[in-house]
């Protein structure tokens, strides 16, 4: 990576640091340092605010939009954004199916679509798992028969983030039953207002339902919403799924709880003496910034291959593994280490921005997450599957 | 005193048989929803079947139950999900007045103990900076995390008087000047932060020459290798649980369980129960000998446990994939108890630090 | 368990103890300590003292000049011997082909090779793994051909410990080689000094040759040699397995090394504090001592179960699986605080009873047995291998 | 000073070339049995190619490599397992005395230390209770652990003088009063343990105003790097060759590298691989920075690397099996060699403790 690039990408950290201080406003700061729940407004009020900065969709190309950013400036945007806890970059719209859009999608679809999810004036929603088909998408069973100038859509969709808010689905579907498991997959885009979608909220273990069952009864969906060609829906979908596996913002939340853990076990005494200086605590957050400088290098090193173009194809499932695995681990440390405050949970708080019972005012937003974040090494592409796919397309096991 | 055979596995089988018929996991839901966080009827069903006055000696028509008994119920506790304060009350609390109250203590309050009329908790952990302070007749200070401190009807809490001495009061948990602040664990049971400003309280005071301090060692002790059984109970349940899911599971058009890594995963974890399960008995066993090697092996097997039952919990969550994080599956309330225990009594890094301190300070015996 | 049988197990702990103090010759206590390595004068002399104590068959049937050991004395007997650094008792008579010819051998066969497997007057060697068949031994090719009263003997085996040594091979061949792949094995006793065996040594990391090739050519074998029925040498093979699994003394190898690290901890001073002052190490130790005592608990449960017949079947497994784990986890540490001592090996010192270059006297001792520790996730059926059969055995996966 | 990369590729590509034909496996056993425990002639292609040259300045007809031109021969070294004195005098040695010699004594022994003719080695970890000290003109001591000091013509001492203060001194290895004790480590490479009894030696007098202490600091953490880079190489190679088995090797009538549980763990290592390619990266690059960031990155590479290439090479002996433990096999002489790198210049411990050190003393940047 040459220093040119480089430079870049540090103005743009700073920038990000700048806005988070300057331009942010102070509620949805605070919600955002505190872990709050963040409803629909706040979200689509923080997905504009990144457009505003003209970041929303910097990755695209400038035809669409875009700055054409290297994947650099785009990792270090993600990251600087998690280090700093801001919420959450809603993906499925500027991420996975604005790039679907437009690299496969018809002029119409283009014009149609991509400022809507520039701008978060359509929020959109993911369709890709079902029951007893998770990351093994050959098993769709929701089909699309062709009727007309329409399909007809039947079947289920689960794990959909989000679908409770969202006006658009983008899904992958069965459009010939009798072809090979993968090349009878199509890509359609659902209107959430039709007729026959039916959004059932799938609570998880912080009592929230951040996730869906979607549920598709003889949806009338026109044939105009059909991406590219029928049948091809696992070509974009690979091209999607590469998108998705570009998990720049982990290794910012794995920095961002390692500080949180830090500034807990500096500012807690007990028996006169700082956590910190424990043997015990202080040689696992040892471990633990080891591990993240590991993580930390070779994120940087798989940017600078994805840049060079010299990947192996590994880099992203490298991240994501040990990433999760990091964020996964220092939380359970913080969780532990917060004692009687890490047990005690008052999830009405989190959505009335009330104080928790116990701890330091960021406790309940953490509790949160510390349940929330068990789904990391599940969702996106389970551990599992990024292993086997390491074993597959790097070590050809 | 060691409970015979016979009497542990009547306790372990009617504890079972109650749970299967009135505590399934979908029954669970309504207890939930309870203000006190547990079923009341369940907790009189337990008064009926003799478990609240486990630990009562026999001339007090208990079952003098040891720690294997204890056991028994709590690692139904554990597999179940059991909310109601037995731990609590009919373990720790009940436990702390037998070894060090009063005789006339111990009248007024065991038969209560035992029909469930009463629920008796231990405050223990100090508010930071409010250390309770007990002057021969009133207690001023503050204990945070009171597990059922909630629904508490009297508070044993551990304060010092005025000689720097440790004591063991019994306070009146609606007594004027106790203020109590409600909340709920992460695994919805009830607790409490109380403060206490000039409470009126008696000591515990014991026959017998044992001092407050040891009791309160013995009983956390004790507390910890009950803890220690229900997380036995917690484990084997995830073990069989996730097992039975890798066999139907079907993933790739495969059961996943015929993937050798999550084979190789799960036999870990059948292990590590194992290992778990050989802790346990021998933390129970421990709890009758000498109090070194006492603390030694309890701290040895909480700290191997907390850790060791949490990894199971953890490849459990991830083995079962999306569902292993919803509320609506057990897995995600197992972890949830499992958090919560291993806060109680001790954190794991102070019962390790106990457990190496104790090792190291003995030579090898060769 | 009965107290009874806790008594009888503890009183010969003692008498171990007290052979070991009393009995053992200085010379052999010595090499012993210091993990020498020990001729096979040495082995034969240590297996005929414990005949002579009564302890080289005691867990066989008393008809067989047994004592009828229970488990738990077996297990006792093995773990208390190990944790004094006491020289390995080899197995291959004593252990694992004794018992297959008083189970499954005629009359005649018990009469002559019993005695001489008692007092060690005979020397064993097992022919079971084959260069591409390890533990697959139904990938296995040497063959035995009947031919009028003797059969003929060809193939090769590998990884037979002191073959160089042994008087006497016991071996699975196949004697069918159209059956299916396991029913066409047999077991046969072969004297190593018939024409056609060839021992050569493999060297292994620590510089010895503990291991061999065998080949057979055209070995002849006389049919009287056959233990029990043609093709059912699976059956006698899965017995034997079976005893080879009572890893006892893993869990006494696993004190002994821990009990090195502690010594060495404590008497070391860097700086003016022992070793065992610092946090790092201080922490390792606690953590491998609170393995071992989940290690060593469980085994006695699953003594225990073998002694009353409650047996999952995967106990044997558990206990080889995280003992070897454990073991060469504390080997490394012990070499690793060993320093500069810890890399500085002379192996002719090991031969001629010198000293190391550097470190404690036993330095090279704990050398050649860190470098041969390995083997031991390996031989004896690897952890791999362990691992399937609780999948599949206990958990039905 | 960076060095370009088109000397770094060319560098790379030499040495690789010359191990490929002159150093195979099967070649280096003969290696092995050479009194020295190196190829004689290797050194001296080493000097042809300039490999010894590699730290000299231009202008002392060297090739001013920095610690990533180092890096590609030791890489190389590790992959091949090379056996001769370069880190010990080429890099070490000859580093050392750069920083801190004089016009005088740079003049004497660099050209010597060029056409390989000199091997130096650094004498730095004091025998216990006998730390070197130099009174001016006479060193009195014992060093240990002392890299190819079996075969140095010279030797770099660290020692105290009569002030107290650190000082860098040079004696002559066959000078009357050394008496050395030569052995062969692990992997079979020479060293030694010397004494020296007022033995005749010279102070290290630089021109600059580096202290000794000073630049034994940046000499360790350089020698540290070069470590580094060289179990990057036998990393590397263990990742590729154990690949490769599990995909020829069968059993159960397939290919292990089929088994799931064994690709799973390949990944990891493979995963380890490339943290430490980062690592080695990131260290190389610390060099060059302020002393406080350098120590960090580089003790933490260090501690990081030296746990994560020893678990790649007990996953790597593990899968091989029986043939892993064998000496006829290279994965063995790996395990070797990086029981021997992770004993030079540092525990891991020590490693460690100071990365946490530096990186908890350093308050957030938000």
């Amino acid at each position: 990576m040459t220093q040119e690039l480089r430079a870049r990408a540090e103005r743009l950290r700073q920038e990000v640091r700048d806005f988070y201080a300057h331009v942010m406003p102070a509620d949805l700061r605070d919600k955002s340092h505190r872990h709050q729940v963040l409803s629909k407004e706040d979200y689509v009020r923080w997905m504009r605010l990144l457009d505003q900065q003209g970041w929303s969709v910097a990755h695209w190309p400038a035809e669409y939009g875009g700055k054409g950013w290297s994947p650099l400036e785009r990792f270090a945007f993600e990251d600087e954004l998690a280090r700093l806890g801001c919420p959450w970059v809603i993906p499925f719209g500027v991420k996975y199916v604005g790039p679907v859009i437009y690299a496969f999608g018809s002029e119409a679809q283009k014009q149609r679509f991509l400022p809507g999810i520039k701008t978060t004036e359509e929020f959109w929603a993911q369709g890709y798992s079902e029951p007893g088909a998770g990351s093994d998408l050959a098993g769709l069973r929701t089909t699309a028969l062709r009727e007309g100038d329409h399909y007809v859509v039947n079947g289920q969709k689960v794990w959909t983030t989000y679908a409770q808010w969202a006006d658009w689905l983008f899904c992958l579907v069965r459009t010939d039953r009798d072809d090979k498991p993968q090349s009878g997959i199509s890509f359609l885009l659902i209107d959430m207002n039709s007729p026959g979608v039916k959004v059932v909220p799938i609570r998880t273990m912080d009592g929230y339902a951040h996730v869906n069952e979607v549920w598709l009864e003889d949806v009338k969906v026109p044939a105009e919403n059909l991406i590219g060609e029928e049948g091809k829906g696992w070509t974009y979908a690979k091209f999607l799924l590469k998108n998705e596996r570009t998990a720049g913002a982990i290794v910012g939340w794995a920095w961002h709880v390692l500080d949180r853990l830090k500034k807990h076990a500096r500012e807690t005494r007990v028996d006169g003496a700082a956590l910190i200086e424990q043997p015990l605590l202080r040689n696992r957050i040892g471990e633990y910034e080891l591990r993240f400088l590991a993580l930390e290098l070779a994120a940087y090193q798989a940017v600078a291959a994805m840049a060079d173009g010299s990947e192996n194809g590994g880099e992203a499932s490298l991240i994501k593994i040990r990433g999760t695995e990091l964020y996964q681990e220092v939380m359970e440390t913080l969780v532990e280490s917060l004692g009687a405050a890490g047990v005690a949970f008052d999830g009405e708080a989190l959505h009335r921005a009330g104080l928790p019972p116990l701890g330091p005012d960021d406790t309940g937003g953490i509790l949160k997450d510390h349940f929330y974040n068990r789904a990391a090494t599940i969702f996106g592409g389970s551990s599992e599957i990024q292993r086997n796919i390491v074993a597959k397309a790097v070590l050809g096991l | 005193m060691s409970t015979d055979l016979e009497t542990i596995a009547m306790l372990r089988d009617s504890a079972a048989r109650y749970a299967e018929d009135n505590y399934s996991f979908h029954q669970r839901w309504s207890v939930l929803e309870q203000p006190s966080g547990y079923s009341p009827q369940a907790w009189s069903d337990f008064a009926e079947f003799g478990f609240l006055a486990l630990r009562l000696p026999e001339e007090e028509g208990g079952l003098d139950g040891d720690a294997v008994a204890v056991g028994a119920i709590m690692e139904i506790v554990g597999a179940r999900l059991l909310m109601e304060p037995l731990l609590a009350s009919a373990v720790v609390g009940t436990g702390l007045l037998l070894r060090q109250g009063s005789a006339e203590q111990k009248a007024t309050l065991l038969p209560a103990l035992a029909d469930g009329s009463l629920v008796l908790a231990l405050a223990d952990e100090d508010a930071p900076g409010q250390a309770c302070v007990f002057d021969g007749r009133h207690l001023t200070g503050g204990k945070l995390g009171v597990l059922h401190g909630d629904v508490a009807g009297k508070l044993l809490v551990s304060a010092r008087d005025t000689a720097g001495e440790t004591v063991v009061v019994l306070v009146d948990a609606e007594a004027p000047g106790v203020s109590r602040k409600a909340y709920r664990l992460v695994d919805g049971r009830g607790a409490a932060l109380i403060a206490f400003e000039g409470v009126q309280a008696e000591c515990l005071q014991p026959e017998s020459g044992h001092s407050a301090a040891e009791s309160l060692a013995a009983i956390r002790d004790e507390a910890t290798v009950a803890l220690c059984a229900e997380s036995l109970g917690i484990v084997r349940n995830l073990v069989t649980i996730t097992t039975e899911y890798l066999k139907v599971r079907k993933q790739f058009g495969r059961t996943i369980g015929s993937n050798q890594a999550l084979q190789h995963r799960m036999v870990d974890c059948f292990m590590l129960q194992e290992e778990i399960r050989a802790l346990v008995a021998a933390a129970q066993q421990a709890l009758a000998g000498p109090a070194e090697e006492r603390t030694r092996i309890v701290s040895g097997a909480r700290a191997y446990i907390a850790h060791a039952a949490r990894k199971v919990c953890n490849e459990a969550i991830q083995m079962h994939g999306g569902l292993g994080v919803t509320d609506e599956l057990d897995v995600s309330h197992y972890f949830r108890r499992l958090m919560v225990n291993a806060a109680l009594f001790g954190s794991r890094d102070a019962h390790f630090a106990r457990f190496t301190d104790a090792t190291l300070a003995v030579a090898s015996p060769h």
